[in-house]
């Protein structure tokens, strides 16, 4: 019956199937939990999830453009403690702008190396990891970096202030968010990674600069990671030097989670956001009901798979693989 | 008509759909033994459907198969092996890195204890089955350093690995040398002595008479009707498949051309072409014909920016000119319609407009944004102009029927309003109706003052569409033809290395 | 060019970049370290490489099968915990030393289950490897977290880490195994007909579907096998420490892959050998052990290791430069 | 095993391996690895070889291999994990050579086998927080806690001596859960975020370290929530002194990482000299709390 349903059902399931499953587990979990459902914790999980969030962004438009990106963890541990440690040196005027072309060089290097020297993506970034890890560890010192003066300096207005009651966090994550819905789906640069993701060959027939595109993805994803790295330190009003360690593998698992194809050239920004929420709601859903926080990866694995199971089946009208 | 044989196999009311489409529709066929079978049909009409089912790649909704008369259930290819079944693949079905040895024998190596590979039996085997194929190289080496036509061959090999009863040939020559054809005919009419029943695919008609006993045509997912080859013609066969008749009439010549839009001076890219002069003007046709492998694509791809040429120059408008990347020969009104549609000419999940509209997005925009309309406007244009079949322009292109897939790509650089359009194999595995179409296109641009390069491996069509033919063998010209002046015999003298003056 | 490709012994380094990297790096070592070049820290290498090594066997029959296993850092840190923890149950007390096989088995087991648990998903579901395994690494190791409940276990047996010191003549235990490991994996994928299936799903899965190869069940049994060298690996591992922590292997899939893309397996599928991932696996295991010795400190060993994977990257597409028919793409 | 060694210690340089746990990880082990060397440095006998596990256990056995391999006089090991080093520990001491254990100690089972243990008691820390906690709500409340990294020696420890205490000493305080923080502020702040979500009403707060503690107070603060509420952590870092000295934070446990690693190179070099060192030697790490932290430095990390 159910694949019935799904090949009658296909294409709306396919396109909104995260969605679905989305609204189903927000029932489930409200029901688990009567604190789930307030508008303090949905804001509080809201913006937990944008750190994780405006990363997925960026990593959504690299995995269109059919690469990967895992040094964004290393990189947001870079970006922290950049901005954290010169904003008493230089004073947030000049730090963030610092540290956004500081990390956008470091885009800008995995650009290069894939984009234009067209190497592996997956080991590139993750040669890249390790790189920008052992680069902030030697630019650090080692040791932790905090701002001195936390409680006057306006660069508190990134991971604490609000604007009408809503947390800026939010409004940054949401605005970028649209800001690159609008961009991937409407603009000539949108089609062009569908495109290079979709069959970098048949792109450079028909004339468009695959290099510079995806050269382009990776300035974006290091564009996001400064962003994130901006609400992250001024959140915390200090760093550590591995403060961004596994997010990588969140980001992955929510741009996945999101439906977004790791083949390329096939994608959604929006879904990605919803792929971040759920694993959000998840996390924070879990504890809520008291369980130990390892079950969160257990249910996570679960639903991973049963949301690109379903997913997947609907694109192809059936439940079962055709592999015999 | 009478049945002298029992026929080897038989399927009778096959219907098979896949997610919104009807690809077979109650087709009945038949084999006999000692018979080569044609299976024609438009692009898409269902006939490598109908032989994955009966290979047992799919299994049917509805209908039977029968070997030898007994009704027999084929769930996958090894059984369909096993009943003598064997498939010959359109697409190369073969797995680069191993050796030809391991692809003939994919899925059913020689085993010895412990499941080691019995390589030297495999070796044995195989060797002695590319010899019968007058095959020039051993079956150790790797796959992927043959060409397409020797991967064509171990192919075919795998035909020969058992007592076939029945063997398919889907397009197998499509990228076979005539040489190489010579060959593959021989195996055949071999198979055919041993009274095996041969179902052959091709959309070349002078193939199917030469080689056929029997015509089955299917349209659209139904049966049309099995003819006897030997009492009927070509417009019987095409008004069956198509629906109409078409016209294989060489066109008038026009009276003159307008200036010239692109020369190439003794341009060369070792070691694929060496010393290449050619001037193409407006309203000209020149077609370029070879064997496969002779170096034109290579041409082509040098003056659409893809390569870097070691010697010579390009002129456009009289111009000299550094073509270093498509961008660029685009921003010179240079348009290729690449060799592979299917990797080289489209994104295949997007959608036809997206495809179409792929290289001149950027300047499509209405403030940042793509317009819309604008995209639409240019897509039902050439949706119109070159009667592409498709409910919307939102289909994606992957489930376009070959044809119009290719129809896309051509649309997708008319559409750049090029001054300089090549198309290199514009017909490659297209059905007689969409060819016939693409070749009236063709003439019709350069009426329009286009100035069109065509390459391709098939004399009918190089004869049709041209004004002029440049005939290559080996990455050189061997000489050039006023269609006027053109004969088959010295073309194919040109293409096979014999001397221009010698022939002249 | 065509001085290298006139002697055989250099054209093989041109197709196996990371030997030549193996051999300059050991050389390096062996002149400016002291204790480098000496017997026991040559057997000290093969030990130490031996735990990502044995997991990188597998993962190379994964990945030439055109898949990933993501999760082998969990399925090490699985085996371990039941290697270690089996032994102390109370049906087994009176085996005396034998109550270390039923452990060791039941850990092998484990491992094999959570390759078939991949395995399956990945045939039935038709969901990419990448992403079934990454779901897998998150929730094996949350399976780990509730076997152990947070807590390392010790062997209270110390004939169970004595194995680890073993030696049979000049060679550690520890080096054989891993060496047989090789050789056996190695034989598998040159010489059965399992291992040229490998390569054959991998390299062109439809081509592979088309000729009756039962795709499905073969990449389960790969799975299987990873499976199984990642248990072997993490029980061997426990047995150097007599322990097992819920956090053992952690980051050890990175390594692993890290070390079978240096071989020159491709991570598509089709293309890769177990000699190019032996080469693989020594030059992390050479550059790390001469880094200690060097007292590199640890900041630059990131940093150094990072850049040697991409530069080695770099060099194989020079050296192996034949794609796109020398097409601009 | 130190019978042998009596020898080796007179005048001559002394060779000193350490591998440490996760050098980089926090300012605490950067601090140490710095204090470590400056102590070396300053002493002509001792030439030293520093390396780092990167918090990997496997790695670690490396390092000792290498270390054993290469015969240096003694060995000084910052467990990465306190059971999984018993055999490596007892490989050193087969092979004659002395290992002294920093920071964190090792399992029972590999005492006989270590020269020396010298560090902080992590389980006697754990009590002075449970003590500070105790006393701050006066017998009464419901409190949180947010440990280290899962699995990590010094979390368990810390967890283990505050559990204990805590409900031996104060059985009016009731402890709602327990999450991990992973020794990460802005980790230890989300799960703070949760837990004011999941209880109404929270007194008191029990970090495994100051990093996390001072991102759970960030979280109260946000939430409005941190009036009364008490703050108690382990390793004073300067980010929890200020807040201390602002009034914020209530009390933690002072332990300096130059006095940890002077202690460890100190203990080895009397192990080498053949004194007889007791087999645990814990340097003091006493209370801070609002009242008393006058008497401490602010912590250079
Ligand atoms: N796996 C599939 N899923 C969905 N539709 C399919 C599939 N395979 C074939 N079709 C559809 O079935 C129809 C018949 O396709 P088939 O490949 O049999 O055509 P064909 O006659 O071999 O054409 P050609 O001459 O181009 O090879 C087409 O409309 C095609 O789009
Ligand atoms: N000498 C050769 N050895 C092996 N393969 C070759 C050789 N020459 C060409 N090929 C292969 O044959 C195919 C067609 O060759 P190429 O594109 O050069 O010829 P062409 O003149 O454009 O012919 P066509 O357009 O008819 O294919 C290519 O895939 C090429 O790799
Ligand atoms: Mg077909
Ligand atoms: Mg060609």
């Amino acid at each position: 019956m159910l694949i019935a349903r799904l090949k009658a059902g296909g294409p709306t399931l396919a396109k909104q199937g995260i969605l679905v499953a989305f609204i189903l587990f927000m029932i489930v979990f409200s029901f688990m939990s009567d604190r789930f459902m307030t508008t303090g914790n949905v804001m509080s999980v809201f913006r937990q999830a944008t750190i994780v969030g405006v990363m997925a962004l960026g990593v959504t438009i690299v995995v269109i453009g059919g690469n990967l990106d895992l040094s964004v963890g290393s990189m947001l541990s870079f970006a922290t403690v950049l901005v954290v440690d010169l904003h008493d040196k230089i004073g947030p005027e000049l730090a963030v702008p610092v540290m956004v072309l500081a990390t956008l060089c470091l885009g800008a290097v995995n650009g290069f190396l894939i984009g234009i020297l067209r190497l592996n993506s997956l080991i590139v970034t993750l040669g890249m990891l390790s790189v920008i890890q052992g680069l902030v560890l030697i630019y650090s010192g080692g040791q932790n970096v905090d701002i001195a003066n936390q409680s006057e300096t306006w660069f508190r207005v990134f991971g604490r202030g609000a604007v009408m009651g809503i947390a800026t966090p939010i409004i940054l994550f949401v605005g970028l968010a649209l800001f690159f819905h609008i961009l991937m789906t409407t603009t000539a640069f949108g089609r062009r990674v569908h495109a290079v993701g979709g069959n970098p060959v048949a792109s450079v027939f028909s004339g468009i600069p695959r290099s510079r595109i995806v050269f382009l993805t990776y300035l974006i994803s290091a564009l996001c990671v400064a962003v994130a790295a901006m609400i992250l330190g001024s959140r915390v009003m200090g760093s550590q030097n591995n403060v961004g360690q596994g997010y990588e593998l969140q980001v992955l698992a929510a741009v996945i989670l999101g439906g977004t194809s790791l083949l390329g050239g096939s994608g959604s920004i929006l879904r990605t956001v919803l792929g971040v929420l759920m694993l959000a709601f998840i996390q924070n859903g879990l504890i809520l009901m008291g369980q130990p926080y390892y079950t969160q990866w257990l249910v996570t694995w679960a639903v991973i798979i049963i949301a690109v199971w379903l997913d997947v089946a609907a694109k192809r009208g059936r439940l079962l693989s055709p592999i015999a | 008509m009478t049945m002298p044989h029992t026929p080897a196999l038989q399927l009778q009311g096959i219907v098979k759909t896949f997610p919104g489409v009807r690809a077979l529709d109650g087709v009945d066929f038949d084999v006999r033994p000692g018979e080569v079978h044609a299976l024609l049909g438009e692009n898409g009409a269902g006939k490598s459907t109908l032989m994955k089912v009966l290979a047992g790649m799919y299994q049917p909704n509805e209908g039977r198969i029968l070997i030898g008369g007994k009704t027999v259930a084929i769930r996958n290819p090894i059984e369909a092996k096993a009943q003598g079944v064997v498939l010959i693949h359109q697409e190369l079905s073969l797995v680069p890195e191993m050796s030809a040895a391991e692809n003939i024998y994919l899925g059913e190596l020689p085993r010895k204890s412990l499941g080691r590979v019995d390589w030297k039996t495999l070796f044995a085997k195989s060797n002695a089955i590319l010899e019968r194929l007058k095959c020039r190289f051993r079956a150790e080496v790797t796959v992927a350093n043959l060409s397409i036509a020797n991967q064509q061959m171990v192919e075919i090999a795998r035909a020969l690995t058992v007592d076939a009863r029945v063997v398919v040939f889907d397009e197998p020559t499509a990228s076979l040398t005539d040489a190489e054809k010579v060959v593959l005919f021989d195996i055949i009419t071999d198979l055919k002595a041993q009274g095996v029943g041969i179902v052959y695919i091709s959309h070349r008609m002078d193939e199917i008479f030469t080689l056929s006993d029997r015509i089955t045509v299917l349209r659209d997912g139904q049966y049309r009707g099995t003819l006897d080859t030997a009492a009927t013609n070509e417009d019987e066969v095409t008004r069956l498949m198509i629906g109409r008749s078409l016209d294989l009439t060489r066109h008038e010549a026009p009276p003159e051309f307008g200036k010239t839009m692109l020369e190439v001076r003794n341009l060369s890219c070792a070691p694929l072409f060496r010393d290449i002069s050619f001037s193409v003007r407006a309203g000209e046709v020149v077609g370029f014909y070879g064997l496969v492998g002779a170096g034109r694509t290579e041409i082509a791809e040098t003056l659409f920016g893809l390569r870097s040429p070691s010697a010579g120059e390009i002129l456009v408008d009289g111009q000299p000119v550094q073509i270093t990347n498509p961008r660029a020969a685009i921003a010179l009104g240079i348009s290729l319609v690449p060799e592979n549609r299917k990797e080289q000419g489209l994104v295949l999940h997007m959608n036809c407009r997206d495809n179409m509209t792929l290289p001149q997005v950027q300047d499509l925009t209405s403030g940042p944004f793509i317009s819309n309309g604008a995209e639409i406007a240019i897509f039902d244009q050439y949706r119109d102009r070159l009667a592409i079949k498709t409910p919307s322009w939102k289909q994606s292109a992957s489930v376009l029927s070959g044809g119009n897939q290719q129809k896309i790509v051509i649309g997708k650089w008319l559409s750049m309003q090029p001054r300089v359009l090549i198309v290199d194999e514009p017909t490659r595995g297209i059905d007689v109706g969409s060819k016939s179409e693409i070749h009236t296109l063709l003439r019709e641009l350069a009426a329009q003052g286009y100035a069109v390069i065509v390459i391709s491996s098939e004399m009918p069509e190089v004869l049709r569409v041209s004004d002029r033919i440049v005939a290559m063998y080996n990455g050189r010209i061997m000489r050039e033809f006023d269609i006027s002046e053109v004969t088959e015999d010295n073309l194919v003298q040109a293409i096979s290395g014999i001397k221009a003056e010698e022939v002249a | 060019m065509s001085m290298f490709s006139n002697n055989p012994a250099l054209r093989w380094l041109m197709h196996n970049p990371i030997w030549g990297f193996v051999l300059l790096i050991f050389v390096f070592f062996s002149l400016s370290a002291d204790h480098f070049f000496d017997a026991r820290n040559l057997q000290n290498i093969v030990v130490q490489t031996s735990t990502i090594g044995l997991i990188a066997l597998g993962m190379t029959l994964v990945m030439i099968n055109g898949n990933i296993d993501l999760s082998v850092g969990a399925t090490l840190a699985l085996a371990a915990a039941f290697a270690v923890d089996v032994q102390s149950w109370a049906a087994f007390a009176t085996w005396g030393n034998w109550q270390i096989l039923p452990a060791v088995c039941l850990a092998l087991l484990a491992g094999i289950a959570m390759g078939a648990i991949n395995g399956f998903i990945v045939w039935k579901t038709g969901v990419d490897a990448f992403i079934v395994t990454l779901g897998a690494m998150l929730g094996i190791r949350g399976l780990v977290f509730v076997y152990t409940g947070e807590q390392s276990f010790y062997a209270a047996n110390f004939a169970y880490s004595d194995f680890s010191m073993m030696s049979l003549g000049p060679f550690p235990v520890l080096a054989v195994i891993f060496v047989l490991a090789v050789i056996a994996v190695h034989w598998l994928l040159s010489r059965t007909v399992h291992g040229r299936n490998t390569y054959a799903v991998g390299g062109n899965r439809e081509a592979a579907v088309n000729a009756g190869i039962r795709v499905g069940p073969h990449m389960m049994i790969n799975f299987m096998l990873i499976g199984f060298l990642a248990a072997l690996s993490g029980v061997l591992l426990s047995t150097q420490m007599g322990a097992a922590t819920p956090n053992l292997g952690r980051d050890y899939e990175l390594w692993v892959i890290t070390a079978v893309v240096l071989g020159g397996t491709k991570l598509t599928g089709g293309k890769g050998d177990i000699i190019g991932t032996l080469g693989g696996v020594l030059a992390i295991g050479i550059l790390r052990n001469g880094m200690n010795l060097m007292q590199v400190p640890a900041f630059y060993v990131y940093v150094i290791l990072g850049s040697i994977l991409i530069a080695v990257l770099f060099l194989d597409k020079r050296f192996n430069r034949t794609q796109n028919g020398g097409l601009r793409l | 095993g130190t019978v042998a060694l009596a020898s080796a210690g007179s005048a001559e340089t002394v060779r000193i391996g350490i591998t440490q746990n996760n050098v980089g990880i926090d300012s605490y082990q950067t601090t140490y690895e710095q204090a470590f060397i400056a102590a070396a440095d300053a002493n002509p006998n001792v030439e030293v070889i520093v390396l780092d596990a990167g918090g990997d256990v496997a790695r670690q056995i490396s390092q000792m291999q290498d270390l054993i391999q290469q015969q240096v006089d003694a060995i000084i090991i910052w467990p990465t994990d306190g059971q999984a080093l018993v055999p490596a520990v007892r490989n050193a001491f087969n092979a004659g050579i002395p290992v002294v254990v920093t920071n964190s100690n090792i399992a029972e089972a590999g005492m006989d086998f270590i020269a020396a243990f010298s560090g902080p008691n992590n389980i006697q820390q754990g009590i002075y927080s449970a003590e500070m906690m105790c006393d701050a709500l006066g017998g009464e409340g419901q409190i949180v806690q947010i440990t280290g990294m899962p699995g990590y020696t010094t979390a368990i420890e810390r967890q283990q001596g505050f559990d204990e205490r805590l409900a031996e000493l104060c059985p009016g305080v009731t402890q709602l859960d327990i999450q991990p923080g992973d020794w990460n502020r802005e980790r230890a702040q989300r799960t703070m975020e949760t837990f004011l979500t999941r209880f109404d009403q929270i007194d008191g707060v029990y970090s495994g370290d100051d990093n996390m503690g001072v991102g759970a107070l960030n979280a109260a603060i946000d939430a409005g929530r941190a009036e009364g509420m008490v703050f108690i952590g382990a390793t004073n870092f300067a980010v929890g002194y200020d807040a201390m000295a602002r009034g914020e934070y209530w009390g933690s446990v002072y332990q300096s990482p130059v006095d940890d690693a002077e202690a460890a190179l100190q203990t080895a070099l009397d192990v080498l000299a053949g004194e007889d060192v007791p087999k645990l030697n814990y340097f003091d790490t006493p209370k801070i709390t609002q009242d008393n932290m006058d008497e401490f430095d602010r912590p250079v990390f």
